[in-house]
């Protein structure tokens, strides 16, 4: 197993061992950050040129996956950036930066993980860090109490997903996504169970596995955590929740699928199932919402639905589909929340309140184009992404199932023009709010809306990566 | 060689006015008020100039068309609409017709309207309604007289709400304008199967396809009743017959000057001459001649009956065109087209005198129009009081006068028609001399004769008043005579005008007698229509004399009535059409449009979607044992979908 | 004789893991009963990776074991460390009077 | 060159950014120049148009999105020219008098219509599906922040009304032009009029097409989104609306319905035209009712857009050669009503900016007080009702005419609005601004020579295409009938 293509893992892990030292040692948060941030760079870089393909002990290392990867660590570098004020308040111990350091690591990993040990490993590294991150605010009950629900339904989902593995491992025998899907073709594990029991343990190993997932993403029967912890943690800590480890957990699924597309149809039903069911409920609770944090909690568990309607189309273009909105999700919400982190006292923030927005006219801007990029109007990305999602469902010509979804996103449009309204039509007195907006950071902002411009006029290339991505994994 | 000529003088004529519209209406600050009246005078005076230079040519060497299409006005596949000019006898006549009236009301009206701040303004439409009435007339296609047909509609829009601070004038021009409408609905159809049957608007193309036409019917009915149905619906529109009436009395809002020039001489006879010059399509369907009889007959009479209880001067002279409006489409329907139009030549002369007369008694008494103050006026103003009296006594067919020999001529020739209907309407004319000679004698009683009812100082009168009344004053009395001859023979128009055999043989009779107009008027002492008037007109001068009107008007109390009601037609359209419109519209919109569209198709679901959201919303608990139930419902859901597979 | 085989263990654990996602439902009052029940959740797991390394052989079974219990403790760390600040700010671990975040 | 004509005005709206916000002349001379510029550019596209051939012409094709072979396609016939020019006109006007009706924030207000410019200039000139939808779109978010942040009193209420209504009716036609561009492997409008389609899905695609282009339009079921937008919307707004994003509806039923769904469109030309006939009589009835000026202006323009669908969905009911005629008249109704109603509305700006009322009891002899208006009001008015001589005249009258042979039914109820246009509107002119002097009305002063210019462009444009509409005739001639060609040519084989 040639060791040295791990080289950006052990980048990320050296930083971590270096920032324990430094808050063994001189405990000044500023240094951990500045740390944090090299370990980020060299990472980016590694990634970016020292590019080694490997499949082995557990791993499939890709170009198309480190090019991903690279784009999750540029992400993770603007939030570092981002959240600076956050994590470098005095409030806080210098320690809370390594945990979402861990994060991070775990989330690396699991791109890259190919066997069922490694997955679990790398999603409870990724999601242990965030149950704490949660509850950072300890003065604060409702984070406490919104961090213990996460960590209740967190811990139960990932058992469900154990569960899952374990059967899966029960009807093939080995671990390795590989072999398995192998074994699974030739219905290797016969021997143990009778064919219909065998298909049973199949069945419900899907099952158990559509459940985990859908809890990691926020789908509809597993979304209760999201909308609580979206409104009580720290913001930079909600913008984190919200942004990266969807992406992870999006390629996870990917292996997961592939693996076992011997139970296409299992996964068909259930994908199709949950994800309707999230799009029409995310996009209905929305409307009833004030809190603005709460509405982008039930905003996001709409988007992922249209994800997991992606997912369901099962062949290589709808997967790559879903991962590209995905990738397109995950810009709209650094924007529409990383706007939200330049407010203080950001959990009670109102729609009603939106219009102190305007205090700084870049941002509302900045925002209107987040905005109208979640509700899918052409110019933005938001729109290109819902087309690549529709034109695969069209193309295995389930036109039912794509209107339905667009009818749906009709209503979405409710809440997102009522924002809009908030901002920009009203002329009542506008209340006010403290904002205390970087000069950088709204330039990073602003970076965002050209790129999201960029990709809703010219998404050629994103697709071909993500294309790329899909069929580098179709190991099978 | 000769066509360049005929093309620029057609030119001329029609487009002087426009220039002098358009200067008048686009420099009137710059030239002031007599700069716009000097201008628009002196295109008006060129118009007529070149008519008259074209009217001797055509009269003296033409008796062929001249059809010159000046540019096409759009091209489409299989038809191209063009706009040209078409100059024959008639169209010539007509033009020299408008021009010369038009010219007059020119002058006369700058004594009229003498004072008044909008005065460039007047002169612009009014020159404008000259262009759109030439265009009207020349036209060589069915598009550009419908060009002409609209343009007059607007300008008379114009010139009723001209003194458009006064709500009777805002109401009388937007009502004419939309019965006008209601006509034009009528010529647009028309000119629809025109398109679609002939494929052309042209009326070189249309008088070639007559046969064809005839041949074809549409829904039961031959398709050339139906064309001229439709045309005979824009006719009455514009010249208004008996239903379409109801907006000429409202336009006597317009200055005088106006209701001389538009709603005497010019505007209202362009449905008249319209039908003339369809005259080979009218001689094919002698079902709608015999309905444009009736109607034309029953307007005269029954029109003319509300002018003898009616109080305003200028209304009585209105209800009088009316009365001879009906007479001319009677005529049409006998198919005495020549006689037709030689009717609308006398009047457009003869009433233009009596409005302008009527417009010199209102000018004198300070702008008062109520007979009732009037009395005695013969004495201050003379000149008006005769030259009033010429207009009547030709308006009443007075022999040796202009209004004789055109008004008893149509008389004779329904008398002689075979048309189903001919009787009757013979009849209702007779009856309508009668009735015209009743409100003439007593109009000129009323206002010249007798003792002064109220005391108005009268003013002193400029001749630019004085002259135009005199100039008037000659046609009224001569042109009658002149003309009489020509009238008579039936191929003095040229084959503008188309006789079929059986009118020919009808109308044969009358044209001998007016061959030799004297003759005429001296065996016209023992005819019906001259022994009524004179009966007719003696008597009210008698009631008159010895005021007896009171006594008489209670004796006929319900006669009195219904003639006051204008025969409930104004009470028909305003209490009955119009409130059912206005039910209707404020139905569909409130109903309609806001509660079935509005709230309950596009508003209706918004408000259930959040109304739904909230109850949910409520359910929402925020326990976390709820979530975990939540999540293992959910799983069970995922597991029985892999049972049932 | 009876011979207990493949499928009764594999319907020990599963019972085991039903019985402890009841038990997280029915943790009205007491948070430690709570988070005991999430450890019994995994610890099924564990048994049913136990006897399916046992049915087909080989060692994953058990190497996958190690690794959960290892997880589970921190789990479990991180559990006891949010419970004891619920409990040190609110003085009460009543689930019921959790409901700060709701609607 | 397609291109410049469309991007022109975004990069215009750019450097309107450049120039300091409180520099107000130097914006208004950008953006009018960026106007003037793009309507010299249409002038030169429309002289070296060829008339004569009837395939497309100044073609750019660039790859756009590989996965599922979309291009960047522009190329324009004889009917996207003649809209190109009017939109360019429409949007110099809008600039020219932008600057005097709109205090707040004119650098927005001004980059907004320009926006709005390249946008429906580029509805107009795409021939690939996909790019035509991406600009369709993306005209929505100008005009609903054109609505809601310049508009009067509930603006956001109709602004949210209008989005959400709009953007209703292109969710469907986002399915279908997808449905479309991968059964027939590319989104090049060629190649899907060119699919053969069975009656349903044709039937279905219809009814996608219908909902989209019925709501833009706005046909009579789902117009009153247009009242509320026009009431609500600034004067440049509710011209832009009424000029331009009314006919990209139109415009969307000739380039999809008739050519991509021959046989449904001939299946549904009945139900159509029925639609358009009471869109023409049953609004000019509620027109009547009005008692909001602005509301009355924004009916009748939905009664005169009833023509033109019903220009477009006669072609089916009669012989071919008077089909031409409906179709050019039709696409001749769509340039004029935008002279009348755009000019309509601008005039009506300037009184609304004087009187700051619309209700027409407040106003009452308004000709006393501003004559200038008053003729300039009347002359649009005769426009819109349809006077010949005027540009409305032309359209009304090609239609009319064509339909008396065989079906003569519908041409006689469509006549009847000759009497209603002319009631309403003839009606709304009396109570406003015949009749005394209405005293609480505030003093006002006449129009100024600027606003009697900008006015005037529209007066020129009205008299030129009603006395001598040749040139227009002509260029839409060639196009409509290599439409109606692809729209009476059947794909089912059934017989058309």
């Amino acid at each position: 197993m040639n060791w040295l293509a791990l080289t950006p893992e052990y980048a990320l892990i050296g930083g971590l061992l270096i920032n324990i030292v430094i808050c063994a040692i001189k405990d000044s948060g500023r240094l951990v950050h500045q740390a944090f941030g090299l370990s980020l760079a060299v990472a980016w870089l590694l990634c970016v040129f020292d590019v080694q393909a490997v499949q082995a002990a557990g791993l499939l290392i890709t170009e198309s996956m480190r090019a991903l990867q690279a784009i999750v660590l540029l992400a993770a570098g603007l939030f570092w950036y981002l959240s600076q004020n956050q994590m470098l308040d005095h409030l806080y111990r210098p320690s809370n930066i390594l945990l979402i350091q861990s994060s991070l690591i775990g989330l690396i990993m699991l791109m890259i993980a190919q066997d069922l040990l490694n997955i679990y490993i790398a999603l409870e590294l990724m999601s242990l860090p965030l149950y704490a991150m949660a509850a950072i605010r300890i003065w604060d009950k409702a984070s406490l109490e919104g961090a213990l629900k996460y960590f209740v339904t967190g811990a139960m989902a990932s058992a469900l997903l154990l569960l899952g593995f374990a059967l899966l491992y029960a009807i093939t025998g080995s671990i390795d996504l590989g072999t398995i899907g192998l074994a699974l073709k030739e219905k290797a594990g016969i021997k143990l169970f009778s064919p219909d029991m065998w298909m049973l343990l199949g069945g419900l190993s899907v099952a158990f596995m559509v459940a985990g997932c859908s809890f990691k993403l926020g789908l509809f029967p597993f979304h209760s955590w999201m909308p609580d912890v979206y409104q009580s943690a720290r913001i930079d800590v909600v913008l984190w929740v919200a942004t990266l480890p969807k992406i992870a957990i999006a390629v996870m699924m990917l292996k997961l699928i592939i693996a076992t597309s011997s139970f296409i149809m299992y996964w068909q039903s259930m994908l199709l199932l949950v994800g309707l069911v999230s799009v029409a409920f995310g996009n209905l609770m929305a409307l009833a919402q004030n809190n603005y944090r709460r509405l982008m909690a039930y905003s996001s568990i709409a988007h992922m639905g249209f994800f997991a309607l992606a997912m369901y189309v099962m062949s290589p273009e709808g997967m790559a589909g879903g991962l590209f909105y995905m990738l397109v999700y995950i810009l709209m919400s650094f924007i529409t929340l990383g706007v939200i982190l330049h407010v203080d006292r950001s959990e009670f923030f109102e729609i009603g309140q939106m219009r102190a927005l305007m205090s700084v006219p870049q941002m509302a801007v900045v925002l209107m184009a987040g905005i109208f990029s979640l509700a899918g109007i052409p110019p933005f990305a938001g729109f290109m992404a819902k087309l690549s999602i529709f034109s695969s469902l069209i193309q295995v010509n389930n036109v039912g199932v794509a209107i339905a979804g667009i009818l749906l996103s009709v209503i979405a449009l409710g809440y997102y023009l009522k924002m809009v309204k908030m901002m920009y039509f009203k002329e009542e007195e506008t209340p006010v709010i403290a904002i205390r907006a970087g000069r950088i950071s709204m330039l990073m902002l602003f970076g965002l809306t050209l790129c999201l411009l960029y990709i809703g006029i010219l998404p050629n290339q994103l697709m071909v990566l993500t294309q790329a991505v899909v069929s580098q994994n179709l190991f099978l | 060689m000769m066509s360049e000529i005929y093309t620029s003088l057609a030119g001329l004529v029609c487009f002087s006015p426009l220039i002098g519209a358009l200067i008048a209406g686009f420099f009137a600050k710059r030239i002031g008020a007599f700069g716009a009246q000097f201008m628009t005078i002196l295109c008006v005076a060129i118009a007529f100039a070149s008519a008259l230079v074209l009217f001797n040519y055509m009269y003296i060497e033409e008796t062929r068309v001249f059809n010159y299409s000046l540019y096409t006005w759009i091209a489409m596949p299989g038809i191209t609409f063009e706009v040209g000019f078409w100059l024959d006898r008639l169209s010539v006549g007509m033009m020299l017709v408008v021009t010369a009236v038009s010219l007059l009301v020119h002058i006369y009206s700058m004594g009229y309207m003498k004072g008044d701040p909008g005065i460039q303004r007047f002169f612009a439409y009014v020159s404008f309604f000259t262009f759109a009435m030439l265009m009207l007339v020349g036209g060589n296609n069915l598009l550009q007289v419908f060009f002409g047909w609209e343009g007059v509609g607007v300008a008379s829009y114009l010139l009723i709400g001209f003194w458009f601070h006064k709500d009777s004038a805002a109401n009388g021009a937007f009502k004419a304008f939309v019965v006008n409408r209601v006509g034009d609905f009528g010529f647009l159809l028309a000119m629809g199967l025109f398109v679609t049957y002939v494929g052309s608007l042209n009326f070189s193309d249309i008088f070639h396809r007559i046969p064809d036409l005839a041949a074809v019917s549409l829904g039961g009915m031959p398709l050339i009743d139906w064309i001229c149905m439709l045309l005979f619906i824009g006719a009455m529109g514009k010249s208004a017959q008996m239903p379409l009436h109801i907006w000429l009395p409202e336009s006597m809002e317009g200055p005088t000057p106006i209701s001389a020039l538009i709603h005497a001489a010019t505007m209202v006879t362009a449905g008249v001459y319209l039908l003339v010059r369809l005259s080979p399509l009218f001689e094919f369907s002698p079902m709608i001649r015999s309905w444009i009889l009736v109607i034309g007959a029953t307007g005269g009479l029954i029109l003319g009956m509300i002018a003898i209880v009616n109080h305003d001067i200028k209304r009585v002279v209105a209800y009088s065109t009316l009365s001879q409006l009906g007479y001319m489409m009677a005529a049409v329907g006998a198919s005495a087209y020549g006689l037709a139009m030689f009717h609308l030549i006398t009047h457009a002369f003869f009433k233009a005198l009596l409005f302008l007369a009527a417009g010199a008694v209102i000018v004198a008494a300070h702008h008062e129009q109520d007979m009732r103050k009037f009395g005695g006026l013969i004495h201050s103003i003379p000149l008006v009081g005769v030259v009033f009296a010429i207009g009547s006594m030709s308006l009443m067919a007075v022999p040796l006068f202009s209004g004789f020999y055109s008004k008893d001529a149509i008389i004779a020739a329904i008398g002689a028609t075979s048309l189903p209907g001919a009787h009757y309407a013979y009849y209702c004319l007779l009856m309508g001399v009668m009735v015209t000679s009743i409100y003439s004698v007593r109009a000129f009683y009323l206002t010249f004769l007798g003792q002064p009812r109220s005391n108005i100082h009268i003013h002193e009168l400029s001749n630019t008043i004085k002259w135009p009344l005199i100039i008037l004053a000659i046609p009224s009395m001569g042109l009658g005579y002149v003309l009489a001859p020509m009238a008579g023979n039936l191929h003095w128009f040229g084959e503008a005008i188309f006789y079929t055999h059986q009118s020919v043989t009808d109308l044969a009779g009358i044209n001998g007698h007016l061959n030799h107009p004297g003759s005429m008027a001296m065996d016209a002492i023992n005819s019906a229509p001259f022994i009524l008037m004179l009966l007719s007109s003696f008597a009210t001068y008698w009631i008159y004399r010895y005021s007896w009107a009171e006594k008489i008007s209670k004796i006929f109390a319900p006669i009195q009535c219904l003639l006051e009601n204008k025969w409930y037609f104004d009470w028909l359209v305003e209490q009955l059409l119009v409130p059912f419109v206005w039910i209707f519209s404020r139905a569909f919109n409130r109903v309609g449009d806001q509660l079935l569209i509005d709230q309950l198709m596009v508003m209706g679901p918004a408000k259930l979607l959040e109304s739904f959201s909230l109850r949910i919303k409520a359910h929402i608990s925020g326990h976390l044992y709820h979530y975990a139930i939540l999540m293992l419902l959910g799983t069970a859901v995922l597991i029985s979908k892999v049972v049932m597979i | 004789m009876f011979e207990v085989g493949l499928l009764h263990y594999m319907a020990l654990s599963g019972l085991l893991f039903v019985m402890g996602l009841i038990g997280i439902v029915l943790a009205r009052k007491n948070l430690i009963a709570l988070l005991m029940c999430v450890e019994l959740v995994l610890l099924s797991v564990n048994t049913l990776f136990i006897s399916i390394g046992h049915a087909w052989g080989d060692l994953t079974g058990q190497v996958m074991v190690l690794f959960i219990l290892a997880v589970a403790a921190a789990e479990t760390g991180i559990g006891l460390a949010i419970f004891v600040l619920i409990y040190r700010a609110s003085d009460q671990v009543d689930l019921e009077k959790l409901d700060l975040l709701k609607g | 060159m397609l291109s410049i004509c469309i991007w022109h005005a975004l990069v215009g709206a750019l450097g309107l950014y450049l120039v300091p916000k409180q520099n107000i002349s130097l914006i208004r001379l950008v953006a009018v120049v960026t106007a003037l510029f793009g309507l010299i550019f249409s002038i030169y596209l429309y002289l070296s148009y060829d008339q004569t051939i009837n395939q497309l012409q100044f073609i750019e094709k660039l790859p756009w999105i590989g996965g599922i072979n979309a291009e960047y396609f522009l190329a324009v016939d004889g009917i996207s020219v003649s809209l190109i020019l009017l939109t360019c006109l429409t949007t110099l006007i809008i600039c020219l008098m932008g600057g005097s009706l709109v205090r707040q924030n004119l650098r927005d207000y001004l980059a907004i219509f320009l926006i709005m410019q390249s946008m429906v200039i580029g509805v107009f000139c795409a021939q690939d599906a996909l790019l035509f939808f991406l600009f369709w779109e993306g005209s929505l978010i100008p005009m609903y922040l054109c609505i809601g942040i310049w508009g009067s009193k509930n603006r956001s209420f109709a602004a949210r009304k209008f989005f959400i209504y709009t953007f209703l009716g292109s969710t469907l036609l986002l399915i279908a032009v997808l449905f479309l561009g991968i059964k027939a492997q590319s989104f090049n409008l060629a190649n899907i009029a060119g699919l053969s389609l069975d009656l349903d899905t044709q039937l279905w695609l219809f009814g996608a097409f219908l909902l989209a282009f019925a709501i833009k339009v706005p046909m009579f079921p789902v117009h009153t989104w247009l009242p509320d937008a026009h009431t609500e919307a600034p004067t440049g707004g509710s011209v832009l609306l009424a000029a331009l994003l009314l006919k990209v509806g139109a415009y969307g039923f000739v380039r999809f319905s008739l050519p991509i769904t021959p046989d449904a469109s001939q299946y549904m030309a009945i139900p159509m035209i029925v639609l358009s006939l009471i869109a023409i009589v049953y609004v000019g009835f509620i027109a009547l009712a009005q008692s909001d000026m602005k509301r009355l202006i924004a009916y009748s323009s939905v009664a005169h857009m009833g023509f033109v669908t019903l220009g477009m969905f006669g072609i089916y009911l009669i012989p071919k050669e008077l089909a031409v005629m409906t179709f050019s008249g039709a696409m001749i109704q769509m340039i004029a009503h935008a002279f009348g109603s755009g000019a309509m509305f601008l005039a009506f700006g300037m009184m609304y900016e004087r009187l700051k009322t619309r209700n027409i009891d407040d106003m009452g002899g308004v000709a006393t007080i501003m004559p200038y208006l008053a003729s300039f009001f009347v002359v649009f008015s005769m426009a819109n009702i349809g006077v010949p001589g005027t540009s409305g005249f032309i359209g009304e009258l090609l239609i009319l005419v064509s339909f008396l042979k065989h079906q003569p039914w519908i041409s006689a109820i469509a006549g009847l609005t000759l009497i209603i246009s002319a009631s309403y509107t003839l009606w709304m002119v009396r109570r406003v601004f015949y009749g005394p002097v209405n005293p609480n009305m505030p003093l006002a002063y006449d129009v100024t020579t600027h606003e009697t210019g900008v006015l005037s462009i529209f007066v020129a444009c009205i008299f030129l295409l009603g006395l001598y509409p040749k040139p227009l005739g002509d260029l839409l001639l060639t196009s409509s009938e290599t439409v109606i060609a692809s729209a009476l040519h059947s794909k089912t084989g059934a017989k058309s």
